[in-house]
């Protein structure tokens, strides 16, 4: 199949182009011709699968050159992570790429002979990787293109360095695509190190010391779980002679305890790139960068590729320490990032705690483990990508409509930015409205830590629950709420619109089809997975779930119709008697017309970062601590 | 049989430019200011404050009367946070020109349509009289430099005029 | 700093059955700024003395409000009395006492009723006031009137308070003084009352004394003020002693004030065992007042200051009325910055505010 | 346990008969001094208008030459200030309100002239011509 | 089939009566405990007729069709609960249509409905986990969420599930509006709020929102009764017993508690939430 | 069923009353008088309220307030005007700041005298306003019926609608 390979290296060379082509408009054309290339590409791989059954295939056995073409890159993602952390002098970065990639370097170069094993293996769970970092990503390439236009635009005194950005851009994709089809473990462990270091040079795009400051902060974090990964892979090939992935995961399940470590080590690194406790600050810092990149690495990349890693090792997981301690990490995260967004008014700041703690309870999916909870987190991923694409690309051309992205500012945005307002609506009604994905994937997750009697996790769930909705839903009342504002002069270019409306139409699609799309892909994704054969949901849950959607769509639309045709008398709103006429302002102390503000309230005091983030750093890392200590020492 | 003072209730006259200082001073004795109130009488001004002294119960009211009705008076409200509003009163009911008052309600504490409804009306034209010709007073010297101590009261008095015309 | 929201709080609003306005600036549930507007009662009596004279004018301060009406007509009299130099009849002392401390009594329990309201607690406030009703009625049949009794005069009372009312009262009183009993405990004691009263719009005894602050508000504090030692009227010949806390937030005014009206009780129990037996209501008054005074009285919500300057006219030069509410709104001020906006109302209630009398 | 200190109260209450008067559907047992409205003994007012002055809001107005007294019911308090200044004491406080109305009651009384006061009157009025008479002449005599 | 038919055609047509009868009963018995003679029982509908035929009024267009869509919304969790499906995905329903009341109230931007539907949010905040952990309670020991199963155990589950039962009546204070937590609406005593997120309502759309709220109430009684049910016919009656006795209580409590604070009631709430029900959790599990 | 006068809500604004009048209006829900006995509930919301209780004087900073509060009520509605304050302005009626009885700024429906008003009489203004509310209330069924019937378009006010007798 020769698109794999073109899945790889075309991004690769859209990079190259990128960085070449200095030309604005030549780049911006060449970019979308990449994009849409790439979205074909991964059309053919899914009808080259489709062709062969859906079975899962496993390919390239020999692969000498590409092994040290690999070896290779590895050694040159070092030298340039060393040569950059010496540069802005955080010397003590450049070990954490020195060591494990030398150490890998060992292992393949020295190290034992290993048995022969597929490097590339495709099933349901990497077609839809795939198939999200395609379609996602390249959308987020489209809209970058306007996007950046604008900003380089506004912020004059950021250097123009667009052809750097938009290399990364397209280098991450051809990571990622290396990442989730690999299945040698050298491999994953390149694509890995590829990934932090684009996101690392993302982050740092503005150059501004703050850029810089959280741009190694990701990157330390993100090397510290390479680290792991590499100490992780060289202790399995030492110890069982090979680097498959599969493999790996295949003894799991059947004997636990033979691959404990390399399991939990491998599940520790996922936690750095899934930015869970107490490694999430990388993302929140990773906010600086141009709202593209947010995108990029909230939605289809990056986070993505941790919960990929579990989700595979989920199988070996279930039921051990490993599991419980992610399972419980996962949860923690849950609920100690939806409290904290609730202290947020910075859209993306909300949006990016928000991906931590949906995170969270993807990671906690997978560390339980059963097939219910995988059926649980694949949907949330496949929710959590779009709709949070979608929220970073609308928040970003709201802001660059109404120069703010705090969300008191978002005050009657659908009378002020109708457009942009209405999928925002969609977006965040996707994450957190029953019947949408998130809710029903909370009842599954409930379920299976119901039937673990994973206690812990359920009180998680459930008050993690709460607290999201409350985020959430004020966001949507900001929203909606009327104003009397004058509309907004609305500058978002087309190609962020197309993209915007793409990702709108998905989500919707995703709600109403989502039980089929459960029957026919996510069924058997999990029988692949879990080489079982019954249907996860009852059937009863699902049918009634389609009536739900339909009524959730059907109510407001025909409440809607009927309320228009009501006549009604205006009133003013109740202001204690003192509204001075046009319900923006009442009369004030003085006699003079005081405007009227409503905020949502916040409880920065209670729950803010700043309170709640260090000591929940603190109990996870003691937890992982204790329990890795635990792991390692019953194993050895 | 409880425990009954004989408190003393005296008046004490000073004149208007002692006013801050014997607030201080009164402060500093630890009474507190109880009331503040005026009474036109005979075509004057007669600004009271009471201090009040807790413990001893006795009240010393403290007099000044005014030389002219448009006679400039300092806040206390500096000194007593609570003299904010006693002053507001006098300044919304008799258009007494008191400065610089901590909490100031412009004339909009009671929000009373008449201007200074508790003078008489012989008495309101006259302060109105003085007040115009204390503005032209005051623009005269504008010219040799005594510009900066005309700004404040010329500053007050003229909300004050535009709220005159509206009555 | 968190993001704020600017409302405003009345003028109509069910909590503070009087208008009063307030400009609040909040922060999640927290007020960050507060700025008080009065003037939606402004009337104007003080102005009133140019129209009527000084003897109807009693009738006119009794309007000042509702509730210490009594109060407010016996510290105008009594006022009018001193620039007179007039003495009047012991009995008319007592009577006057006894009502006044009624009057206190009834405002109490109103404002114990007015409280449980603002904390959300329907059932206490008409607890309260079912025995506060007890006190309207012994009122009624004293002076004819449930709200304004029109009792006084310059020169002594018009109406007698017979033996029979007297036993009336007193067993009257027992019944009120074991129903109080009964709900005490709940305000003092109730842990969901004691979340919203404790610790709540605490204002220190220094802070009360240099906001000028009187009345059960800042002897909760601890400030031992109480203008009845001054002895007017026939406290002279009582025995009491002031009630005071030094906790200085709102469970300590409850306490205060809860207090005041077993004080009022023993009050009225010592007077109606001393009162003369005297026939003698009223001495005559002739003339017109000349000069001035500076009167001090008790009202249940503090010291309130009467001053009458005459100069020898049937209508008085200067009228003067400062009530204790108009004291306490600094204290009100100073309370609200940094507390919740669920307590705004609460602790508007906790000084006693009866906008009425303050702006006249 | 602090919690729910009311319940005995409340339970009490519930418990008990409610302390609710019935009126409307009965009547109310006024006390004797209850001030509710003023009632005139017409035929003993002189029309001086003393009443009138006195009234604090002005309820009051008098008519001299038509004797009539009138009252507005809306306007009154209930002070009883005129009671005290009636000089024929002919005012009186009673228990019993006004009820509430649609309009603003005003309640005239007509002093019907007895044969004696008539003849008072005309006598007055003879008089008072005398004595204008007399002034007028006074005048035309200067 | 038909039997679960029934019981949903008996919810949509006698809920609001039932819930309207309950509310009628609950201001008697609350007049009663104030001394007070109280109105007749039927007020609640006398109150319902009465502002069905007042003028309509409206702050904002919308303000409408999203009380509209409450109530189909709660009506739909009802029928979802009566036909005996899945609890959780009830309550996840429920949660839904809270968020229509939400917008139902910050959508006319006035001060006292925002600030009303943010501490309506808090609310919702504060017992939604307990009402997800009773799901959990019943899944626990029938390992079913569906009403159906749950109805259908040899014994009231109410003996397995104290401290979830606890849990549950606790936060009903708040879905009934009662006192101690009675913050982001006004039902009984003043509220600072004046009258919260119903601020801006009056005319029909009050009367949409009081019939949302009965259908609520016997939704919530309803799965009070859930916990009692068997499959002992008798046991229906001791869930009605059980339903007029928790109703007491609450109207008890109604009049015995001064409303607190927000905050206060989210930590409360929480705080028996995690204990109740999670010790009762433990204890399941170790006998398991 | 069409019974509407089962159910009146009240609206309570304290004009410029002295209090007296309020309590006494308080006083009608509490224990002894409990007005709910008639289905009345003090709502304290304007768009809620059936019956708008006024107590006390109109002076010019609560005028606007009033006239708001009774435009934000939907109809059919009944103004009352409790005391005497709010019949005529009473004691206070020559008092310089204020303007007369209620209904200086809203029609008046019922006065209810007395100064201060007993809460019988209270009741009493309560039980009349409730028989015009009915009566307005079938006259409003009956434009709504015709208005139906003449399908004219939906009516929305652009700005409050006037004060204004029922009509
Ligand atoms: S707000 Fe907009 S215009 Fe202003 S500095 Fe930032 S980017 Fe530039
Ligand atoms: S989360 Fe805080 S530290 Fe991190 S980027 Fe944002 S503002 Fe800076
Ligand atoms: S927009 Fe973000 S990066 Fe820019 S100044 Fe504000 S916080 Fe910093
Ligand atoms: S929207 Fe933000 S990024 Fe764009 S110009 Fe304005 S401030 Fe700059
Ligand atoms: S203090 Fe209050 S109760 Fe007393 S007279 Fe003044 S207004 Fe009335
Ligand atoms: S009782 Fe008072 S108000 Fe009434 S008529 Fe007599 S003097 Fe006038
Ligand atoms: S005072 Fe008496 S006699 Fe004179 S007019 Fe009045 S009622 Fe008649
Ligand atoms: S009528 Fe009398 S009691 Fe009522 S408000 Fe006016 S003065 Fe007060």
């Amino acid at each position: 199949m020769p698109v794999i390979p073109f899945l790889i290296i075309f991004p690769l060379v859209m990079a190259g182009l990128m960085f070449c082509v200095r030309v604005n408009k030549v780049r911006n054309a060449i970019a979308y011709v990449g994009a849409v290339v790439i979205m074909i590409a991964v059309g053919v791989l899914i009808v080259g699968w489709a062709a062969g059954g859906y079975r899962p295939i496993e390919l390239y056995v020999h692969t000498e050159i590409a092994d040290k073409v690999i070896l290779c890159a590895e050694l040159l993602l070092m030298v340039q992570v060393t040569f950059l952390s010496f540069k802005y002098k955080k010397y003590w970065v450049s070990i954490l790429s020195i060591v494990p990639t030398l150490a890998i370097a060992w292992l393949e170069l020295f190290g034992p002979e290993m048995q022969e094993i597929s490097h590339i293996y495709i099933d349901h769970l990497s077609i839809l990787m795939c198939i999200i970092i395609g379609v996602i990503g390249s959308l987020i390439v489209v809209y970058a293109v306007g996007y950046m236009h604008g900003y380089q635009h506004y912020h004059t005194n950021i250097g123009d360095r667009r052809y750097y950005f938009f290399m990364v851009l397209f280098a991450f994709l051809g990571a990622m695509f290396g990442f989730v089809l690999s299945d040698s473990l050298l491999w994953i462990d390149l694509f890995w190190e590829a990934t932090s270091v684009c996101s690392f040079l993302l982050i740092g795009y503005t150059r501004e010391p703050e850029a810089i400051k959280n741009s190694f902060r990701a990157l330390w974090m993100n090397l510290l779980g390479g680290t792991a990964l590499a100490i992780g892979i060289i202790y399995f090939a030492l110890t069982h002679g090979t680097v498959s992935l599969h493999d790996m995961v295949a003894l799991g399940a059947a004997r636990p305890g033979e691959v404990m470590i390399p399991v939990a080590l491998i599940a520790f690194a996922a936690l750095t790139k899934a930015a869970q406790l107490p490694f999430s600050t990388w993302l929140l810092g990773a906010m600086v960068a141009p709202t593209p990149s947010s995108a990029l690495l909230h939605s289809a990349t990056m986070v993505k590729a941790g919960i990929y890693i579990l989700f595979r090792l989920a199988p070996a997981m279930s039921g051990t320490t490993t599991g419980i301690m992610i399972s419980f990490i996962g949860g923690f995260t849950f609920l100690a990032a939806s409290i904290m967004a609730i202290a947020q008014s910075d859209g993306k700041k909300v949006l990016a705690m928000s991906t931590i703690s949906n995170l969270g309870l993807m990671v906690a999916c997978a560390g339980v483990g059963r097939p219910e909870t995988i059926w649980a987190g694949v949907f949330l991923m496949i929710f959590h990508a779009i709709s949070k694409s979608l929220l970073f690309q609308d928040v970003g051309a709201t802001e660059n409509s109404i120069h703010s992205r705090d969300i008191e500012n978002m005050h009657g945005l659908l009378y002020r930015l109708p457009r942009l307002a209405i999928f925002m609506f969609i977006g965040i009604a996707g994450m957190f409205l029953a019947p949408f994905g998130m809710l029903i994937s909370k009842w599954a997750a409930l379920k299976a830590s119901v039937d673990e009697n994973n206690i812990l996790l359920v009180f998680f769930i459930v008050f993690g629950s709460a607290t999201t909705s409350f985020y959430w839903t004020k966001w949507l009342g900001k929203i909606i709420a009327s104003t009397n504002e004058a509309p907004a002069k609305d500058i978002t270019k087309r190609n962020e619109m197309i993209s915007i409306t793409i990702h709108g139409v998905l989500m919707i699609a995703l709600c109403v089809l989502f039980p089929i799309l459960s029957k026919v892909y996510v069924g058997p994704l999990l029988r692949e997975m879990f080489a079982i054969s019954e249907q996860t949901l009852p059937t009863g849950t699902l049918d009634l779930l389609i009536v739900l959607v339909v009524f959730v769509f059907a109510v407001p639309f025909f409440a809607y119709l009927y309320s228009k045709k009501i006549r009604a008398n205006k009133k003013l709103s109740y202001m204690s008697g003192i509204n001075t006429g046009k319900n923006h302002a009442f009369t004030g102390s003085m006699g003079q017309n005081e405007k009227l503000v409503l905020s949502n309230y916040y409880f920065k005091n209670i729950c803010g970062i700043r309170k709640l983030m260090l000591p929940s750093q603190l109990i996870t890392a003691a937890v992982i601590t204790v329990m890795m200590i635990f792991i390692v020492g019953g194993a050895l | 049989m409880a425990n009954i003072v004989s408190a003393k209730n005296e008046y004490e006259e000073i004149a208007v430019d002692q006013l801050l200082y014997t607030a201080m001073k009164k402060k500093n004795m630890g009474l507190r200011l109880s009331q503040a109130c005026v009474a036109y009488v005979d075509g004057k001004f007669e600004l009271t404050y009471s201090f009040e002294d807790d413990e001893k119960y006795d009240v010393t009211n403290v007099r000044i009367v005014l030389p002219d009705l448009n006679t400039e008076v300092p806040s206390i409200s500096d000194i007593f946070p609570c003299a904010s509003f006693y002053e507001n009163e006098m300044h919304e009911l008799f258009d007494v020109n008191i400065c610089l008052i901590g909490l100031d309600y412009h004339d909009r504490l009671y929000r009373i349509k008449k201007d200074a409804p508790m003078l008489p009306e012989e008495a309101r034209e006259r302060l109105h009289e003085e007040r115009k010709e204390a503005a032209i007073r005051e623009k005269k010297p504008g010219s040799d430099g005594g510009a900066e101590e005309a700004a404040g009261p010329a500053a007050e008095a003229a909300p004050l005029e535009k709220k005159g015309g509206e009555a | 700093m968190g993001k704020q929201s600017v409302v405003p709080f009345g003028p109509q609003h069910p909590v503070l059955p009087e208008p009063i306005h307030l400009d609040l600036v909040i922060e999640d549930e927290k007020v960050v700024k507060a700025v008080p507007n009065i003037g939606f009662i402004h009337r104007g009596l003080e102005g009133l003395v140019e129209k009527k004279d000084f003897n109807t004018m009693v009738y006119v301060v009794e309007r000042t409000c509702g509730i210490c009406s009594f109060g407010h007509g016996m510290g105008y009299c009594e006022c009018v009395e001193h620039v007179f130099d007039i003495d009047i009849p012991r009995r008319a002392k007592y009577i006057r006492t006894i009502l006044m401390e009624m009057s206190r009594m009834q405002s109490h329990f109103l404002w114990l009723g007015l409280l449980a309201d603002a904390f959300g607690f329907e059932a206490l406030f008409y607890q309260a006031w079912r025995i506060r009703e007890r006190l309207l009625d012994l009122l009624e049949t004293i002076t004819g009137g449930r709200v304004i009794f029109s009792i006084n005069k310059i020169g002594g009372v018009m109406k007698d308070i017979t033996p029979d009312m007297q036993k009336a009262i007193l067993s009257e009183l027992d019944t009120i003084e074991k129903e109080l009993k009964e709900i005490e405990g709940t305000f003092l004691g109730d842990y969901t009352v004691q979340n919203r009263l404790k610790g709540q719009g605490v204002l220190t005894k220094e802070q009360c004394h240099d906001l000028g602050c009187v009345g059960p508000f800042a002897r909760a504090s601890g400030v031992k003020s109480d203008m009845r030692t001054l002895g007017y009227a026939a406290y002279p010949e009582l025995d009491f002693e002031p009630i005071t806390s030094t906790v200085g937030d709102s469970w300590a005014r409850c306490y205060v004030r809860l207090h005041e009206i077993y004080q009022s009780i023993d009050l009225v129990r010592q007077a109606i065992g001393k009162i003369p037996e005297e026939t003698d209501l009223e001495v005559p008054v002739k003339g017109n007042p000349t000069g001035e005074y500076l009167m001090r009285i008790e009202q249940p919500r503090g010291e309130a200051i009467y001053y009458v300057k005459g100069s020898g006219k049937r209508n008085l030069d200067r009228f003067r009325l400062r009530t204790p509410t108009f004291a306490n709104l600094a204290g009100l001020c100073e309370m609200l910055k940094d507390c919740e906006y669920s307590d705004v109302g609460l602790l508007a209630i906790t000084i006693d505010p009866c906008i009425s009398c303050t702006e006249r | 346990m602090a919690i729910m200190k009311f319940a005995s109260v409340a339970l009490k209450n519930l418990f008990h008969k409610p302390v609710t008067t019935a009126y409307p559907a009965a009547p109310i047992d006024y006390p004797e001094r209850s001030r509710g409205h003023i009632e005139i003994d017409i035929q003993k007012c002189i029309s001086c208008g003393a009443c009138a002055l006195n009234c604090p809001p002005g309820a009051i107005k008098v008519d001299r030459a038509a004797k009539t007294w009138t009252i507005n019911r809306m306007d009154c308090i209930q002070c009883g200030a005129c009671t005290y200044k009636c000089p024929t004491k002919c005012l009186s406080i009673v228990p019993g309100y006004q009820t509430p109305d649609g309009e603003k009651i005003f309640d005239s009384y007509q002093h019907i002239m007895t044969e004696e006061e008539k003849q008072k009157a005309a006598e007055l009025e003879a008089k008072k011509k005398a004595a204008l008479a007399a002034a007028a002449a006074k005048k035309n005599n200067l | 089939m038909t039997a679960k038919f029934i019981s949903i055609m008996c919810y949509i047509l006698l809920a609001p009566f039932l819930g309207g009868l309950l509310e009628g009963l609950d201001r008697k018995i609350s007049a009663r405990m104030q001394g007070r003679v109280g109105p007749p029982i039927l007020q609640p509908f006398y109150d319902l007729v009465k502002l069905t035929k007042k003028q309509f009024i409206i702050v904002d267009r919308s303000q409408h069709f999203l009380l509209l869509s409450y109530m189909a919304l709660m009506i739909f969790t009802g029928c979802m609960f009566f036909g005996g499906t899945d609890l959780l995905m009830c309550f996840f329903v429920l949660s839904t249509a809270a968020v229509f009341l939400y917008f139902a109230a910050v959508i006319t931007s006035s001060p006292y409905t925002t600030i009303g539907g943010q501490r309506e949010l808090l609310q919702d905040m504060a017992y939604e986990p307990a009402l997800l952990l009773t799901a959990v309670g019943f899944y626990l020991v029938t390992g079913s969420f569906n009403v159906d199963t749950i109805i259908h155990t040899p014994y009231s589950l109410i003996a397995k599930l104290p401290g979830f039962f606890f849990a549950f009546v606790f936060i009903l204070t708040i879905k009934m509006r009662k006192s101690p937590f009675d913050e982001s609406a006004s039902h009984h005593a003043h509220q600072e709020l004046v009258k919260g997120i119903t601020t801006e309502m009056g005319g029909r759309n009050l009367a949409l929102y009081n019939v949302t709220e009965w259908y609520e109430t016997v939704l919530m009684l309803g799965v009070v009764a859930l916990f009692i049910i068997n499959e002992n016919p008798w046991s229906y009656l001791a869930a009605v017993l059980v339903i007029l006795l928790v109703y007491f209580f609450e109207i008890l409590v109604d009049n015995t508690c001064a409303r607190v604070k927000t905050t206060t009631m989210v930590k409360m709430t929480w705080i028996v939430t995690l204990l109740s029900a999670g010790v009762n959790f433990l204890v399941l599990m170790l006998v398991h | 069923m069409a019974n509407v006068k089962r159910s009146p809500w009240l609206l309570h604004y304290d004009g410029s009353s002295c209090n007296g009048c309020d309590i006494e209006v308080l006083a009608c829900m509490t224990p002894i008088y409990d007005a709910e006995r008639l289905g009345v509930e003090n709502t304290g919301d304007p768009m809620q309220a059936d019956i708008f209780l006024i107590t006390g004087g109109i002076n010019e900073q609560n005028a606007p307030v009033v006239k708001q509060l009774y435009d934000q009520m939907p109809r059919p509605k009944v103004v009352v005007a409790v005391g005497t304050c709010a019949c005529t302005g009473g004691v206070f009626k020559e008092a310089y700041n204020i303007c007369g009885g209620a209904d200086t700024v809203v029609p008046v429906d019922i006065y209810v005298p007395g100064c201060a008003a007993r809460p019988q009489s209270i009741i009493d203004g309560i039980i009349k306003a409730r028989d015009l509310f009915q009566q307005r209330s079938e006259e409003h069924d009956a434009k709504v019926k015709a208005e139906k019937r003449g399908g004219a378009a939906p009516v929305e006010a652009g700005k409050p609608e006037n004060t204004g007798k029922e009509g």
